[in-house]
């Protein structure tokens, strides 16, 4: 190249000092195991060269500029990703060289910090979903969903499961697209408008090839009921009772899933530090019984000690994984969501206790407050009797529509049915709204009176 | 050096942060509020920014020097790209924002997707695997679509003894059975015998190119004529990416699916162990049953997004969604901004001098190290050594913990798994000589230590936060999450 | 632990940018281009990265731990605080840039300093001065401005023994002569004696209250009554503004002009040396004298900029700019995110928890430490001890240096002046106890070993990046800058 | 309180028991030395109360929101503050907490990391400037100018400077400020919209009563000469030449005053690392011949060996400083501008000795091509012959209203002469405009296009 690049630190003096110590007398013999017909002669045509720093950040944000942000509107979306307010801190921290360009702890003298993240994440996760242990992370939750229903059948060899149509409905495709697949059976209706779940339905169906009941709670449409009587069918059966969390803020104000008696629960962990990022890099939360914690996919780490006898952190039953196991490993993945999980835990750990109750119970607040607001409006129903942050209303009309206009006037107002359910037709005229502690009352306010002329 | 957990220095009655009092109002929690102590203890923000800034000190990292980790390709990582990622018209948009309002969101995602599509040559791409092993699921997922749609039902996918674990793990995983192929001597797969095994139960062929003894698979476009003839599909590993990026196009040599490491070769941090992205570039036979959603560029110049609702009229054949959402969109931004700012002509250069510094190593060290496949030409971008000539009794373990006391990261040990006791190191394209000659001389230093049998080596290291730590114990007696000591000590 | 200079690792050949191609051009420099050699190495920004990286790693700072530091006042520093001060409203404009543009800056200048005003009960706020000696600077030229407006030439200034430095030497800086007050034997103003020296000639009394030997000067508006009867003026030093902030009002004590280190009570970071902020509070006899430029709400609500433009109309007897631009409007962000958190409550609060914490420190210790003034009362935000007590030959520097070798940052040494081996504790607001108990423990059992005469501690620190330093050397023979080996060889 | 707040880390019963161990009743009981008529009952009436994290940020935000940032709009300012593209990792590293919040390293055991980056740091401002020694960084530029003189005074025990009137006209302000109270004698003309500088004049005007000659260079106005004749003629009076930079960028390009002649050198550090801030914090730079270095102000670090004879560095020379002397102190500086130097630095190991020139020559042949549009509109003419990034122009009417009315159309283009010398109406026509590399192309146009709109 003619001019310098900033990232390549080899000069054209050191590449020919290197030459000629390996012996050869140019790159291009280095590359002489590639077959000349597929050796490129020069750069790939109709692709731009090198640009500064400085281009790149200009075209970078003229690409961001043409977005919406949620920070810059007033905001109600959720159905599976939430904006919450992160502390300032937890993006410090983790943008540190030695968290953020750290490798996966596989040496654990030198990566003693990502490993005592990780045991107290997995403590932290575990105590919020009310199970004994949860592993290092996942993808997401979709793909936690997957594998624990994978997990279900391994534990019970049973091929079939029953998905709550309260499970959201993303999840849902990617359940169905890994069975057809790996011959998993599923069972699944999409939703209705009733503040009743399908619980009932869903004992109803549990028969001896039920490998597991897979419910989403708060579900998809902000539902909240006990899970006991699901949890104690299930196990009457011999099978499992698989619980979602796509908001775990819920779990400061709610009953954890594991407490009322679900053997696997995993969810979607971004309302707790990572920030919304257009659906990705989330992580997924993955808990379960004791019992079951060698069935369980993903990585672990372990507390143990080291030869001169101090406490210290390992990646452990690696038995399971993919690197030892290879095709008999309980999961293909060979990743967790590292960053994630550290911004999770360190928000976690600003958060506490006390701070996680207040903060659940102001998104409670601000969205009976909402609720209440929307429903006086003419011909919009509260479908919920009961929610935690998020609920579902009725308009008159299909909401699909409506959310877009709402967009064009600069408010974004929540997630139509149509949108999540194209192939349901009949509850399109419900919009799932999540209201939290970043809503403010002049925002709701601005939405009513908005969905009030957009509906008049 | 020791931190105390948080769990032993915070308490369910401190908070690092502060809320508004929530108005009063009606709970409408039915009779679901959580009563019982969680167990979530806090700290101050003071305390939490100590507690993490001491942990991170215990790490090691591409920020503080070299990681010659072989088939990890760990690089620098830019800080324009951190920046950009946390440019609020990217950070903070909802996934299921109307389109009109996340047009530059989009317009990344499709950015992105045909500078990899060019530079794999290839004719489409699937965006949403979330992870490398993800991606490789993908790739099979569209194998199998592609079979089942011409009414095929294979049930065998080949692999090379020398693979990473994940590719067996990911045919087990979406249903296939998995059969070893065998290598040649030199290091690369056996044509002949991958030849005899094709027949009408092989789905597809996985393979690695660059594979994992850091050579070039000569026979590559031979492969998968052979492939292609018995009605197989290739799927190739990205993993190696890296070293033929700009130079050779996966595209012309007859790949049918391969999946790319942003981490890897488009330098996404790696963040202790994640998040990855890994998508997968498909031939023209696979595209169309790649997953949902998918971006496309539309006449007016808006960017499309194809997803449940359209799917019918505009890709009937995809297999349907394999994640929630649309992939990782933070890793797209970082590297699209890395793409960018090498371009063409230095993204080329990157698998020159990746290569060349792999070269490097290789004849600086092999008079010390044996190189078993030193004799079959250059090597890619990584060297790869075996324990072969090391006194009795040290292995490559000991090599590898030796390297932390002289303040590198170890290099990739044990794999491949044809090589006996494997050092396969990568030093990437962004390490300067000086910093690849201090290497040299630290790698050698061992390697002389450990032919001279110097019984202090396997005691390393000795100046890391940790001795050797005892990786049984966890396994055996497995403690996974904290409890409070009297409940621990009870539970003994 | 040993990282070289970039003048060792780097070349001038290197850089770690890139810029777009100069457009060709005539070339206007006249004769004077610069041919020489400049003899600035480059680094990639791999390299750069790891070069501060490293080096960061060899200080101690608040993110790791304590810093007991007497009078300075080193506490938590808030991200949010850094956030806000890098929006690009704030961060990426220019300080010239027309009134219109900028109303937002213009607005955090006039926030703060309404802030300022209550806080101290004061009648107006310099906002200029860049550090707190600057700020001295500015309060006194201020005094001079307003005795030379009564045609009243004074010259002293009196100064107790127990201020900081920057007292007498800011007084010196700006003409005048300085002259000592006597302490009484309870570590306060000798009232009498400084009645006593009260004349035509003093145009003021420096006083630093809470006094630097951590005590309230009880008789404090007693000598401001007797100050401004002899004509002169109260100065009063605002190190310690971080023990009363909330609960006193210095206006209410009759001082005359305070300076305010924004990153001691206002927690804007200390960055390794600076840059610091140092906006000065007025009475109402001083502060029609203050500095260039001046902030103003006018009816409209917009901010109105008061420079040489405008002075004579509106702003008559000021005496003149002290620097460019407007003061530290980096620091003023971070300091206004500070005390909006806080809150007129929380900042309340900070006083009582900071002495509280001194308090708790102080009483902890006084049975292994001698507290000079531990008869005397409470004291405020810092606990003073001293060396009495200590085996022969030990003193408060090897205390200070066996801190480092327990994790602790040293406290302030040999300061005050007036206490024989002071140790100056102020351990901050934002410690939690589990903090103080550690500190407390840490040092009292520094405190027995250099009673019981432990030769050990004279050789502390073993566990910092260096041992003890030689000062002497670098003094006797400077070496101020980096010089090629060859070169400095020649030189010697 | 009633609520927690975030930086506050001790409980009410952690308050309690330290009460109890300091053996006080209540918290009042220690502030019993405070003049009961001082002691607030409560809270100082009309300020508001602690605010969360989010609120403090969005108020902030909204603050913000009302400026017009410079890379909002095509920007031309100048004159002592300059917009150049500062890369990522200046900022990433500048924030890494061991640097942020750590102290003035008095405790070199443990400030290695501070103290080795100054050195550093004086190595490359003495190499940059052409001078032998540089301190630790200062105030901003315009202090570091009068430090000089008071320098000079130091060393010719003389009482008279001639100031030139390319000086930057704050910095002028403040030299009259300070001197009205030490009795410093300054000579100070305005400048005349002239090519030339006054150069000659000031030689005329050096006698052996003069201290020094402060010159700037480039100067108020752009204007670049050789400063040679000049430090020929003050040293022939026994006089020291004082060069002022303040545009560092510019001596990757034009020759360094140190190598012509000048003693001192001081400058203004921002356009390296540091970013516009709307005027501060900036660094002050401060160098000089090795034989005056005991006379210079400010913090210094110095290379020695520790107890066990390896390389460290510690502040030196501290005998001249307040801490120490006192009364006799060379100056009342007690604070370096240490994180700014630490940007300055860092921005100066990317950029290297090839990317400064670089860098400089891309800002000259932007400036050139502006300079040359810019002066073929109709009625505007070009002051300078020579610059390097920075020129006048003539307008033909007074510049600040055409000032005001380009940034009401979102164009920020230069400084009007009217806003720096208000009281020198006969060169109120002048426009000063500062072209750098973050100018593009189109900016210059539509600078161009409204410039002769508004003209016309």
């Amino acid at each position: 190249m003619e001019n310098d690049m900033r990232y390549l630190p080899l000069t054209d003096s050191d590449r020919q000092a290197m030459l000629a110590t390996i012996g050869a007398a140019s790159i291009d013999d280095l590359f002489v195991d590639v077959p000349a017909e597929a050796r490129l002669a020069g750069t790939i045509p109709n692709l731009p060269d090198h640009a500064s720093e400085m281009a790149v950040e200009r075209h970078m944000a003229a690409l961001a500029r043409k977005n919406l942000s949620a920070g810059e509107a007033p905001f109600f979306l959720g159905a599976g990703a939430y904006k919450h307010h992160v502390p300032a801190s937890v993006d410090h921290l983790i943008q540190r060289g030695e968290f953020l360009t750290a490798y996966t702890p596989y040496q654990p003298e030198i990566a003693q910090g990502t490993l005592q993240v990780l045991f107290e994440f997995q403590t932290q996760v575990a105590r919020l979903l009310g199970c004994d242990v949860a592993n290092a992370s996942m993808y997401d939750g979709s793909t936690a969903c997957w594998e624990a229903i994978v997990m279900a059948r391994r534990i019970t060899k049973r091929g079939k499961a029953l998905l709550s149509s309260g499970l959201h409905p993303h999840y849902v495709s990617v359940a169905q697209t890994m069975a057809k697949f790996t011959g998993d059976d599923l069972a699944y209706e999409t939703p209705e408008l009733d503040s009743k779940t399908d619980s009932q339905k869903l004992i109803a169906a549990i028969d001896k090839d039920t490998s597991c009941v897979v419910v989403q709670y708060p579900d998809i449409l902000g539902r909240i009921e006990d899970l006991t009587a699901l949890a104690d069918a299930a196990h009457a059966a011999g099978a499992l009772l698989v619980a979602v969390v796509t908001e775990p803020v819920a779990l400061g104000a709610i009953k954890a899933p594991g407490a009322m008696g679900a053997d696997i629960v995993v969810g979607e962990g971004q309302s707790i530090g990572v920030g919304l990022q257009f659906g990705g890099p989330y992580l997924g939360l993955f808990a379960c019984k004791q019992k079951y914690v060698r069935q369980m996919p993903g990585r672990l780490c372990g507390e143990t000690v080291d030869a001169a006898g101090k406490r210290g952190f390992v990646l452990t039953l690696s038995t399971r994984e993919q690197h030892i196991r290879r095709e008999k490993a309980t999961s293909n993945i060979c990743t967790n969501s590292g960053l994630c999980a550290l911004a999770f835990s360190i928000h976690m750990t600003l958060l506490g206790e006390k701070g996680l109750r207040a903060l659940a119970s102001l998104n409670h607040a601000m969205a009976v407050e909402a609720a209440d607001r929307l429903a006086a409006l003419p011909g919009v129903t509260l479908m919920n009797d009961s929610f935690f942050n998020e609920f579902t209303l009725v308009l008159p009309k299909d909401a699909r529509d409506v959310v877009r206009r709402l967009a064009d006037r600069g408010v974004l107002g929540g997630v139509s049915l149509g949108r999540l359910f194209p192939t349901a037709p009949q509850i399109g005229n419900g919009l799932v709204v999540a209201v939290t502690e970043t809503v403010t009352a002049e925002d709701i306010d601005i939405f009513a009176k908005a969905l009030e002329e957009e509906l008049a | 050096l020791e931190e105390k957990l948080i769990f032993e220095i915070g308490s369910t009655d401190t908070t690092g942060v502060d809320f508004a009092v929530a108005p009063k109002g009606e709970n409408r929690l039915g009779d679901l509020a959580r009563a019982d102590a969680i167990g979530l203890p806090g700290l101050s923000e003071q305390e939490t920014v100590r507690h993490y800034t001491r942990l991170s000190r215990q790490n090691y990292a591409i920020d503080l020097g070299l990681f010659p980790l072989g088939s990890c390709t760990m690089k620098h990582n830019p800080r324009l790209n951190e920046k950009v990622a946390r440019m609020p018209g990217f950070a903070d948009i909802h996934p299921l924002q109307p389109q009109s309002t996340v047009q530059g969101a989009l317009g990344v995602i499709n950015e992105l997707a045909v500078w990899l599509i060019k530079l794999t040559g290839m004719h489409g791409v699937a965006m949403t695997p979330k992870a490398g092993a993800h991606g490789e699921l993908c790739g099979l997922l569209c194998i199998r679509a592609a079979l089942e749609a011409r009414g095929d039902a294979r049930q065998v996918v080949l692999v090379p003894e020398s693979a990473h674990g994940t590719n067996p793990a990911t045919a087990a995983f979406c249903g296939y059975k998995v059969e070893d192929i065998p290598a040649t001597p030199d290091g690369r797969v056996d044509l002949e015998a991958l030849k005899a095994r094709l027949g009408p139960d092989v789905a597809a062929v996985m393979i690695t190119n660059p594979n994992t003894c850091g050579l070039f698979e000569r026979d590559m476009k031979v492969i998968s004529d052979a492939v292609h003839a018995a009605g197989a599909f290739v799927y190739c590993d990205g993993a190696n990416f890296n070293a033929i990026v700009g130079r050779v196009r996966p595209g012309d040599l007859g790949v049918d699916a391969m999946h790319i490491n942003l981490h890897k070769t488009f330098s996404t941090p790696h963040g202790g162990g994640g998040p990855g992205s890994g998508p997968v570039v498909l031939s023209e036979a696979l595209a169309p049953f790649g997953p949902l959603p998918y971006t496309a560029r539309v006449e007016d110049g808006s960017i499309h997004l194809i997803e449940e609702e359209n799917v019918g009229e505009e890709m009937p054949q995809s297999f349907g969604r394999m994640s929630a959402f649309h992939g990782q969109m933070g890793m797209f931004t970082r590297a699209l901004a890395y793409i960018l700012s090498h371009g063409a002509d230095g993204l080329r250069q990157v698998a020159e001098d990746a290569v060349l510094n792999a070269n490097y190593v290789l004849r600086s060290l092999d008079d010390v190290l044996d190189a078993p496949f030193g004799g079959s030409g250059p090597c890619m971008h990584e060297a790869l050594f075996s324990d072969k000539g090391l006194a009795d009794g040290f292995t490559t373990l000991d090599i590898a913990k030796g390297l932390i006391d002289e303040g590198f990261h170890p290099m990739t040990m044990y794999f491949p798994l044809v090589v006996h006791g494997a050092m396969l190191v990568e030093p990437t394209e962004t390490e300067s000589k000086a910093a690849l000659d201090q290497f040299i001389l630290a790698l050698r230093s061992l390697a002389e230590r450990a032919k001279a049998g110097d019984e202090a080596l396997k005691g390393a290291p000795y100046h890391a936060p940790r001795r050797r730590l005892d990786e049984t114990l966890a396994a055996r007696k497995p403690v996974l999450s904290w409890s409070e000591p009297d409940l621990a000590a009870a539970a003994e």
